[in-house]
């Protein structure tokens, strides 16, 4: 038993964290090797952190996990009916039961997330027909892992904010609603996290649901909050949090939604 | 007690629903200038059958409907998915001050330009340091030969990207915070105004920031008394925050679509949330019939403003859980939902007013 | 068009107050001849807000719109599945379909509220064939109306203790945590109230569930916030809390969980 | 990072379950004169087998388990339906208290006496004005011959009815709020004592009143230094909050317990309810094994005691609301799940820790 994260994955969340920052986007160049689950959940969490866009998640965990051997450029994939679109890629791919399949984007589809386009898939060739059950898996856990380092950011900024926005002579942060709404969304994140970490070790389908489930509600709780605190500013697309408000919106249900995972859950209990 | 319409308003009610059956269209966004221009044409075709303002006095473009008569009027208008209300501001935020603190001159001026949308208000309130803490505005008005000149920046303006005018509350004298303002009203295309719309969530420009740079505004265009421009603007505050702003109508036509949305995509779980929405709009629609006969007061309207502002997140976000990422159809509402708990006053300050001044608990 | 209480129903109100207030329990001597549901609901609004005990609403509104002449004393139904069992009382009732029969209790089961014992009961003989089906949803009604009252007097005891005990040196009704916890009990009470004064006016089933879902819920929000604003004092039976706190709890799932009235609003739409 | 048990725990595990399984039985309420006697005795049975205080030192009558052999002892004792702890004010409050603060002396008189149940002690923080904010504590010890005088009340005392002695603050020096306090122990049947069992919402006296009328206190039950009980107090108060006062075992069966119960009376409107209770047990299992290697911090047992208070409240509201009015077996457990968010800090006290010694936020 020891349920930390090693100190090499620690610094490669510093690493990560330094990477976003700077503005590099490159991540296949920083991360190409990563496979292990728990690993990845680093990655993804950072992935997060930054509201990194694009089908992170399909290319670096899913597809290498579905497939070898996958040519360069982004991928994306469907898995309907749990995942019935796919989002914009270079490539596209199509899981029909256990039929791997290439595939065409056909119509696009109105998105929560303007960033991330979604679009119909029409099947092409087959490419394999045993299709191993962890690639699915391996998605809703990245999914997971990219909530939580969303709401850990905007539980940053909106910290940050509360300090320095002053209203009736005080900051903000001051109000005793103010504190009581970050405390929630602290308590909320914190006790999501080890759900994904432990999901990332045991690789359960129980597991994994439950840590969609946690993450979803406490990311999104954390955008609510961090827009009402925030307050009119919040609500522009000039201000940072929209990006990570409206991809929050996108990832709770994306890969399945709170309630598809909640049944995953109790089937598995 | 009795819940049932008068022969007036039965016969309003089949006027207004036929009329709206055979115009209602669908219009482009009014946060675009295309769209602006087709709300704009679509407030001239209401107008024209005197529907633009339908409580209003006759002499100003009304047909003196009774507020049960408003309500049923709310009622059909969102049933028939009818546009929204691009007049929205000038028709429930500054014509209520005008009937009550305007002068003869200014009603007669400005209320039938606006009922027939040739003159299209935005609101001027808050600024960059100010936003629950309205006290604290810094924008100032300067005494000049026949008027005053404008001084300063505004933001979160609603609508001011396209609109003709705007109203305000400006420093005109000493005094701290809600003491020497002035309730005035400027022209958005004068000498020194200029606009800089802000993107909202869903990328268009609902919102603009207003710079001030020495504009002009005749002394015809102070609304009330120098200097008593708090007073003026709160003692019809409670426009915004209750009744007036959001009709029940609006909430029972949206929980109407939600229950369809959830029996072409029935999922147990989110059942009750489904539910809840409908008896919340059915519960805020009861209230608002309570309060024809005894009208709310501020601090009442408090409890509404809170009330449909998270009733309206609860039902959108339900919406978002059943269908997920691709929400056709639901996308503007939702984001629309989201800036009710923080606009008109949030709703921590409002919870504040409930609290001290309806269950009496210290400042 | 006049969704308000008659002069003559506010006074009601103002005299069955006074009544309770003094300690007076013989309801029927005040209330024997009403029967029209708006008033109804004014008497159990009352009788919610003094907590006051026993099977009020099945002796005053439901067994008089079941049958006629029924004896003195305290009665009791259950309208199984509906209403599984009773509550006890001087007779028993039992409704099964369209079938009306004496009934004798038989076990006593565990009882949320120990002022308010339950038993299961065996059926006796047939008194009638058809049953006027809006006897059940008067009880619903009459439920709503009772929880509207209890939540109402606990808001008025909580405000009440709010302003007068102190911590850290000033009342607990100067923490803005407090005023927002009051402020959203008062929000619930507030408009729960109107559903149950208009399932009142139209006595559709729709609206009668309508108002017992959003009375169960805001009553009981109010119990919870009550205790906790009150704190170890408001745990103890000595304090007046308990009686409405228990009394709101039971009166929760009394007569058809939330559960079972949201989906009979949900068919009826 | 790494979830399995080693051999040693895997050991234990299989005697705790073994033993629980030959020895676990239902007891009578801890709140009446002979159930109180019966946990005793079960205390008592489980010292024998060196389980009633097994993270101690042996000398103490403990086998020196470590915290995630404590973890597993308490998945089990609650897997298994094994009775509340009688013992639990003194085992997880006291004790920690004497072995950060306690002289050898006091160690060795105590703790043995504690982890047979020989003596059963209760907490006596609260007064009737100092509820939350225990530092406005006025009952006083004043210096006698050889030791102090108590005098005062002491409140929501919980065993107090039925314990044998008791530990709390007293007011010894002059000094505002936190200052000139002592943390001190005393005999609940000694001369001047007077107990006033206090009904819970179950009928039963689970709470007492103290009143103490010049009871005398032995130097040698000064705990810590005279006038320095707050910090001591406050040292371990982060074991009430936190982890040692709810172990995830607690919320894991009854969690296991309601699953169970919805399969039974299914409802799928409370599914989400079930599975959420189901999802809060395991991360809460989860995040104690994270505190293992990282010891909590005081502000972070905030994070945990809300949590977990929330959490219980939650899953016994759903089991009440898939039962209705008859819910034998859970209500109990509700009413006790109830003072969750009230006792050991209410959970807006909790919030005001998180927000700012954790966020930072300005007091």
């Amino acid at each position: 038993m020891n349920f930390t994260l090693s100190e090499e994955q620690t610094d490669l969340a510093g690493v990560l964290h330094g990477f976003f920052a700077a503005g590099r986007r490159d991540l296949a160049s920083v991360v190409d090797e990563v496979t292990d689950p728990v690993d990845l959940v680093v990655v993804f969490e950072e992935v997060g952190h930054h509201a990194v866009a694009g089908p992170l998640i399909e290319t670096l965990a899913v597809v290498p996990a579905l497939t070898s051997g996958v040519g360069e450029g982004s991928w994306s994939v469907a898995f309907p009916p749990l995942v019935p679109h796919a989002v914009e890629a270079d490539h596209y791919l199509l899981v029909e039961g256990d039929t791997l399949r290439e595939a065409s984007p056909t119509t696009e589809l109105s998105s929560v997330d303007p960033t991330r386009r979604l679009f119909e898939l029409t099947a092409g060739p087959v490419i394999a027909t045993e299709v191993p059950t962890h690639a699915f898996d391996l998605g809703v856990l990245m999914c997971a892992a990219q909530l939580l380092g969303l709401g850990r950011a905007m539980l940053e900024m909106t910290t940050a904010h509360a300090l320095a926005r002053t209203q009736f002579g005080k900051p903000i942060g001051q109000f005793q609603a103010v504190k009581h709404h970050l405390a929630n969304v602290l308590i909320g994140l914190e006790l999501a996290r080890p759900l994904v970490h432990g999901a990332a070790v045991t690789m359960t389908t129980r597991d994994i649901s439950a840590a969609k489930v946690a993450t979803s509600d406490a990311a999104w709780n954390t955008a609510r909050i961090a827009l009402q605190l925030h307050g009119a500013i919040g609500y522009t697309a000039e201000h940072e949090l929209s990006r990570f408000l409206l991809q929050t919106r996108a990832l709770r249900t994306a890969w399945g939604s709170p309630s598809l995972h909640r049944a995953r859950v109790l089937e598995a209990l | 007690m009795d819940l049932s319409l008068d022969a007036a308003t039965v016969e309003f009610q089949a006027e207004v629903r036929s009329w709206l059956a055979a115009h209602v269209r669908p219009l482009s966004s009014m946060d675009t200038a295309s769209g602006f221009e087709e709300h704009r044409e679509w407030e001239r075709q209401l107008a024209s059958s005197r529907l633009s303002v339908v409580s209003w006095p006759s002499e100003f473009g009304g047909r003196e409907a009774s507020l049960l008569q408003w309500l049923v009027f709310e009622e059909e208008y969102h049933a028939a998915g009818a546009p929204g209300r691009v007049s929205q501001n000038g028709i429930f935020l500054l014509a209520p001050t005008l009937f009550a603190h305007g002068t003869d001159e200014q009603r007669s001026r400005i209320l039938p330009a606006m009922a027939r949308a040739d003159e299209v208000w935005a609101q001027a309130w808050s600024e960059p340091e100010a936003g629950s803490d309205l006290a604290s505005l810094r924008s100032t008005a300067v005494r000049c030969d026949g008027g005053w000149l404008l001084r300063g920046q505004k933001t979160w303006s609603s609508r001011a990207a396209f609109a003709d005018r705007a109203f305000g509350l400006f420093r005109t004298g000493p005094g701290e915070r809600h003491r020497g303002l002035t309730y005035l009203l400027f022209d958005l295309r004068a000498e020194g105004v200029s606009v800089r719309p802000i993107a909202q969530l869903d990328g268009e420009p609902g919102f603009a920031e207003i710079f001030l740079d020495d504009v002009f505004v005749p002394d015809h265009d102070v609304v009330g008394a120098v200097g008593d421009g708090w007073r003026v603007a709160m003692s019809t505050a409670g426009n915004e925050r209750g009744l007036t702003l959001r009709s029940p109508g609006r909430f029972l036509a949206a929980a109407g679509r939600l229950v369809e949305l959830y029996r072409k995509n029935p999922d147990p779980a989110l059942r009750d949330r489904v539910v809840d929405a409908w008896i919340g709009a059915q519960a805020y629609r009861l209230h608002t019939f309570g309060a024809l006969s005894s009208p709310l007061s501020g601090p009442a309207a408090s409890v509404t403003k809170v009330f449909w502002s998270e009733l309206d997140v609860a039902l959108h976000e339900t919406a978002l859980d059943l269908l997920g990422e691709a929400a056709p159809g639901w996308r503007d509402g939702w984001l629309f939902s989201l800036a009710g708990p923080i606009y008109a006053g949030t709703n921590e300050i409002q919870r504040n007013v409930i609290a001290e001044r309806i269950l009496g608990l210290p400042r």
